[in-house]
């Protein structure tokens, strides 16, 4: 439950440790991040926002072997569309 | 990468939509839980029942923090918001929401000082530019948001913020998910499980849904193919007899959760014996209280407040809507006295609410539109 | 009995209940009335269009037309009480001018008069006056309307917040066209005339209280030329104008569902947002359909004229971003249905009040 | 150079001072630039006619007036912050109603259609929102005149008093009469349509601060039966119309006298004030001359129709108690001078601001 | 009888002033001077002058309360009116009135709570029932007010209300009538005394002036035929060769004052040793501050205040003005710079100083108005 | 000086000592009598009235006799207007 939204961290301010300057699709904010605290994060690296906290790192591996999951799955599907399609042109 | 539109891929939810169908053994109908609010609104947003075969029902659950408020804690919270010298905060969630006496929103056109903030830390901040005004924070949400409001105490306590308190009505998801299997009327056949909130608690406590019921969860994100993907996941577990607690988030959720947010809260919280849940009753160790140690920032001991518990309207079936036993539409009043704009229910209220979902995303025959469109 | 069809049943009952006469169950007045969603829609009919009932006012639309000494007139109004006063891309002057402007051009109407009335509390700059009034001379240059009469009102600090605005309008309808959002009819065109939320959101940034930052400046901007440029090339072709101001894009179609009892079907994906709206919208859990815009309109254009009216819009200078979103249906009548991008189907339906900034 | 002299020369140095271009000295707006005297004039040809300036607006009339379409059509707006709302006959309602429909026939046109904005404030009353709504549209019909168009703005609470309602209106002229402050010359005659300071005491008793009851009831009414009465029995005869409002008829006379280049002078005797008036003036130290009416109008008319129009206006049940007041000369240009009941003279002069209740 | 209308009857003031020019001697100027800003305002107000002779001058003295009040103690008001916890209170004519840093008006402009009150018995009101705030009356006016005030400070007293007070600037008249006399630069005929003051301090009072500086005084009302009169009586007692006090408003003024409001002032006040008057500088013992048993309501001493003298304008020239050297149109700045809408001396602002009166009801030739309207 | 106002007692509330409501033309207000303490007033009684207090009772004999002798005055003009208008019409 609850809105998250990833968000990019455009820079971390070395005065105050707890911040990081986050955007999303162009839009910035100063997100707490505190709740990372131990976890290396920089410029570049997306979290998770809400209600003004970074709750946790996207694991941008994790994401990419998902979505090569779910294309492995479209591909299949073309293949099997495309195997129908023959087989009713045989047909 | 923007980890958002990736997700709402209409092809890819083709594919997924196809394997699903061919996953589902003829003749038979399924039934899974979606715990969380945010899974509802999304489901209904993007319209992805069309993806379903009818013979998949999704069914919400409780997961909306909002609609599980019973209405003593609004009126509690209303109480202190109308002294004058009170600043009351909330998300713009709440400001709708009713209790026995009206909602926030009814307040503050009654002359009570109620500001929507984004972020606890707003409400600190308030704090900090209104030294003469006491700043109360009404603080709503699942384990996802506890955390927040412990580390904004935390770091009220460090700066030394006097006129800053909370009025805490954190809620825990387990004891809500257990109340639901071991109620007698509803058959479900697994669960979606609520991603953000594991992002903070992890996956390990849904072990015992799997072990001990029998049922499996899938932890979900929130964009439609990743619902889309762990209805997939849920039934691949059927088709193979697993009940397992699977993580389709991983890039969000970590196996363990957030371990430095378990100790802010546990610091500035600890579990209440039982709480109220709007519709479901009380529900022993399902929210979180402030510490005696925190005192000095727990509205609850700072003002007198009612605490009266106020019974839901009689025409009211959030309990069954909440529980999944009923579909908002079953519920008598849905859409003629209950409505966004009257709501009876807190599920009509917050946007995450079954009824809200429903009554402003999902009140159309689909049937007739496919003719309409074909 | 099926689920299906109970659940059929249910959707016919609701359905008959949002026939119903409109009636305000609250007592006192809540900032939802003034929001541009339901609420204000059920206020207007159960209090204003109740006792002031005449056949001019009731179709509710942009402005009222009518004949006067042999001219075809339209006359509008609007009360203007924004704040910040001053926002990236405008102020409460220029918006002023323009929200007159664009409901005169909707009626179909070349704007010529306006008149601007002020309450200004006590303590407002006059510095900050001067510049609203040259913001509105700007904008009345721009527009190529005359500001000919107003009124001031000075009431004590703490009963206004600074500076509120009324501006009125009058203009002439040159052309025979009769429009309405209730002329809409299957196989119909549903365009808007650039990308949406820039106003709203960027009203909502300007606030401060959110703390977020983004590159949006207001859209507020005189319709009457790309109005002109529309009526050019598919005069004839043209259902209704609407500007999409408070309650957006999805309240005017959903004002166009209703009037016309027939159903409109947007494209999600066809819909311009530019991507800090997008941004701030995810952030903020609102949906940029409800946000309000300044200087946009959705066009209603006979079906086979959607492509000429696409491409008369994206001609003038304040339709580059012109898009078609959607078609005019006829069932289920009432709705607005919207195909997202992820190949569902959802309502869009009217707001209560404003929409507010979720976080669960 | 003797003291009579030097006297004088003193009185032209000021009438020089007076002629300059109006400043806003001022950093902040004050109440006083809502009072309709002095400040308000300054403020107006200081800030809006510098910024808005066009031929229409320049004479700074109750409406402007222009043809369209073919037809002219007089064009007006204004914006109501009474407090109290309701007071003894009549409330914000009624009185926004009728004060368009007055400023519209003052210049000459049969009131047509109206429009009207509010911002109401969070908390409103729903039920006083009724209220004022059928009292404007009480009022509406007893002028015959339609709300054809409207907008309805909420602000936080705290950020309004209540409700402010802003009203415009369109008018047509049927006649060719040009009225303008500036047509009035030597030998005319000046009347008032009735009793002054009405409204201004009922409002201030209204406000209960002072603790003082009367039986007083504000004069609001619509003036277009009495300027048609007007204009039927002396229509060409007629130089300028003002209803009297904020400033009161002191205000009108000066304007008269500064756009005409003319003298105005009034009998004291002449000009009608009830009982309960004049002492709850007294009481306050105030001059009735300055006190707002919402029903009265001022009328200059040819010195020859003096008497065919105080009969036409005392015809008419809102005329009752017309009278001629005064008369128009040459010298001294831009004054207005008083006769006093007592037998002297004495100037009567623009008020800075409001005026104030006075102890000493 | 109203004891208003009466007195406003031109064929009697057609008959008096047909007395006065055969009273006068052919050839002598005469120059009466009214005390009262209150004359002043009738004189104008009514057009009184066209009913005199040239050769008699109506000189306007010190008695406007407003127009005598330093540009320091407005400061002082407005500072403590800045305060969050006070309303400021005080008469309408005050509202105007500039001190070194503006009026009230421009205060409330900028956020302070200052309203207008009819009667000290209002502002009493006002802290009854804003218990929460301090409520500070600015209390002005010569001998006729100040009973008024010190009734108010005992009856809060008696009602034991601790959150009302009051800024004394209340002054007394006779010192600053001695102050003119003994000026070098003004030679006067006789007085028009002041009929309002005299309720409450009688008539005997004045009999200094009439024996020890042998000028005629006549304590005279306020319309203008009780002016009219009082002149004919100076005109008479010169005439005559007297020089007496006498008292044309017996109708309203007692030969021995107000004894139970003296007892009043007396009892809540005393007489301060020295006080600024605006023009004229400081006088001694010529003003009354609250008494020592009256602290609790001395806004003097609950409230910290900067006390600083402002110099007057330079192109100020008030204090020639009050004193009846000049005659406001003889001010360089007057009806240029210094106007009702841009006063730079008090004289501008009340309608009972002499410059405004003259401004706002006099500013005409009355030779053209003659000629025109022949 | 300060503005003093003639009005009439129109009622002395027998509850309250201190306090009578006066008219003024049709306008009624209360008016504070506590100066006027120990001087009989009763409904019919003239005062003059100044911030809400009674400064004083007015002394209906002294009015009528000053506009006496101000009649007087007025009377004794017209005779000697008739008497000039006689003689300039003799001469
Ligand atoms: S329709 Fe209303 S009352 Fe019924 S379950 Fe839903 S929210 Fe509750
Ligand atoms: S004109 Fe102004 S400055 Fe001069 S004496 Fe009069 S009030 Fe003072
Ligand atoms: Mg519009
Ligand atoms: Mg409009
Ligand atoms: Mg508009
Ligand atoms: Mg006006
Ligand atoms: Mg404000
Ligand atoms: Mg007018
Ligand atoms: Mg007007
Ligand atoms: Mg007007
Ligand atoms: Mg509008
Ligand atoms: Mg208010």
């Amino acid at each position: 439950m609850c809105l998250g939204i990833p968000g990019e961290i455009v820079e971390i301010p070395p005065d105050q440790t707890d911040l990081a300057r986050v955007d999303v699709s162009g839009v910035r904010r100063a997100v707490n991040i505190g709740l990372l605290d131990g976890q290396p994060l920089r410029p570049g690296d997306w979290v998770l926002i809400h209600v003004g906290f970074a709750l946790s790192k996207i694991d941008e591996a994790e994401a990419r072997a998902a979505l090569e999951f779910l294309e492995g799955i479209g591909q299949a599907y073309e293949d099997e569309l495309a195997a129908l399609r023959d087989s009713s042109i045989e047909r | 990468m923007r980890f958002v539109d990736e997700y709402r891929d209409a092809d890819k939810a083709r594919a997924l939509s196809a394997r699903i169908a061919s996953l589902c053994e003829p003749g038979r109908a399924y039934k899974f839980m979606e715990v969380c609010g945010g899974h509802t609104h999304t489901i209904y947003k993007h319209g992805l029942e069309d993806y379903l075969p009818e013979t998949i029902t999704l069914v919400h659950g409780p997961g909306c923090p909002v609609c599980v408020i019973p209405m003593g804690r609004v009126d509690d919270a209303i109480h202190i918001a109308e002294r004058p010298d009170v600043i009351m905060t909330s998300f713009g969630d709440m400001m709708r929401v009713p209790g026995g006496r009206g909602s926030f929103f009814d307040s503050t056109a009654q002359g009570a000082d109620i500001r929507m903030v984004y972020s606890p830390l707003d409400a600190l901040k308030i704090a900090r530019r209104e030294p003469d005004r006491q700043v109360v924070f009404m603080a709503i949400g699942f384990e996802t948001t506890a955390p927040s409001t412990a580390m904004t105490v935390l770091r009220a306590a460090a700066e030394g913020v006097r006129n800053f308190s909370v009025f805490c009505n954190h809620v825990t998801i387990i004891p809500a998910i257990k109340a639901i299997l071991d109620s007698p009327d509803l058959r479900l056949d697994g669960f979606i499980g609520p991603g953000h909130v594991s992002t903070i608690i992890g996956c390990r406590p849904y072990e015992f849904i799997a072990r001990g019921y029998g049922k499996p969860l899938v932890v979900a994100g929130f964009e439609p193919l990743d619902i889309l993907q762990s209805v997939y996941m849920l039934l691949l577990q059927l088709a193979e007899g697993r009940s397992e607690v699977e993580n389709q988030y991983a890039r969000v959720v970590p196996w363990a959760g957030n371990i430095r947010a378990l100790r802010a809260v546990n610091e500035v919280m600890e579990l209440r014996p039982y709480f109220e849940w709007r519709g479901l009753g009380f529900i022993s160790h399902s929210a979180l209280r402030m510490r005696e140690k925190y005192a000095a920032y727990d509205a609850e001991r700072l003002f007198d407040i009612p605490g009266n518990r106020v019974a839901d309207p009689k025409a009211c079936q959030c309990g069954e809507v909440l529980k999944g036993v009923l579909k908002p539409w079953e519920c008598k009043v849905f859409g003629t006295a209950c409505t966004p704009e009257t709501p009876i229910g807190t599920c009509m209220v917050s946007s995450e609410g079954a009824c809200a979902a429903y009554y402003n995303f999902g009140r159309f025959s689909r049937q007739r539109v496919r003719e309409a469109t074909r | 009995m099926t689920e299906t069809t109970r659940e059929q049943q249910v959707l016919e009952r609701i359905d008959r209940a949002r026939q119903r006469k409109a009636r305000v169950r609250e007592e006192r007045i809540t900032m939802a009335h003034g929001a541009g969603g339901k609420a204000t829609q059920t206020l207007i009919e159960a209090v204003f269009l109740d006792a002031f009932r005449n056949p001019l006012l009731e179709p509710l639309e942009d402005g009222a037309v009518f004949g006067a000494g042999g001219a075809r007139l339209a006359f509008t109004t609007d009360s203007y009480v924004v704040s910040p006063l001053f926002f990236p891309g405008g102020d409460i002057g220029d918006l002023a001018v323009n929200g007159t402007v664009n409901d005169l051009s909707v009626c179909g109407a070349r704007p010529l008069y306006l008149s601007a009335g002020f309450v200004l509390e006590e303590g407002f700059p006059v510095e900050d006056l001067r510049r609203i009034s040259a913001s509105m001379a700007r904008a009345a240059a721009a527009a190529e309307v005359s500001i000919v009469t107003g009124d001031t009102k000075v009431v004590q600090r703490g009963k206004a917040d600074g500076c509120y605005v009324t501006t009125a309008g009058v203009g002439l309808l040159e052309r025979d066209a009769r429009l309405g959002v209730a002329h809409a009819r299957p196989g119909d065109a549903v365009l808007v005339s650039g990308p949406v939320g820039e106003h709203g959101v960027t009203i909502m940034l300007a606030r401060g209280e959110l703390d977020i930052e983004a590159d949006v400046t207001s859209d507020t901007a005189p319709l009457n030329g790309l109005v002109a440029a529309l009526q050019a090339a598919v005069g004839e072709e043209v259902r209704c104008l609407r500007d999409a101001t408070r309650g957006g894009v999805a309240t005017i179609l959903n004002e166009i569902a209703r009037a016309a009892g027939v159903a409109v079907v947007v494209e999600e994906d066809a819909v311009p947002v530019r991507p800090p709206v997008r941004g701030a919208c995810e952030l903020l859990g609102i949906d940029p359909l409800y946000v309000a815009c300044e200087g946009r309109m959705v066009a209603v254009v006979d079906g086979d004229a959607a492509e000429s009216a696409l491409a008369a819009l994206r001609g003038h200078p304040l339709g580059a971003g012109a898009a078609i979103v959607g078609r005019v249906r006829d069932d289920p009548p009432g709705l607005v249905l919207l195909k997202t991008a992820f190949g569902g189907t959802r309502i869009i339906d009217v707001l209560v009040g404003d929409p507010l900034p979720r976080i669960c």
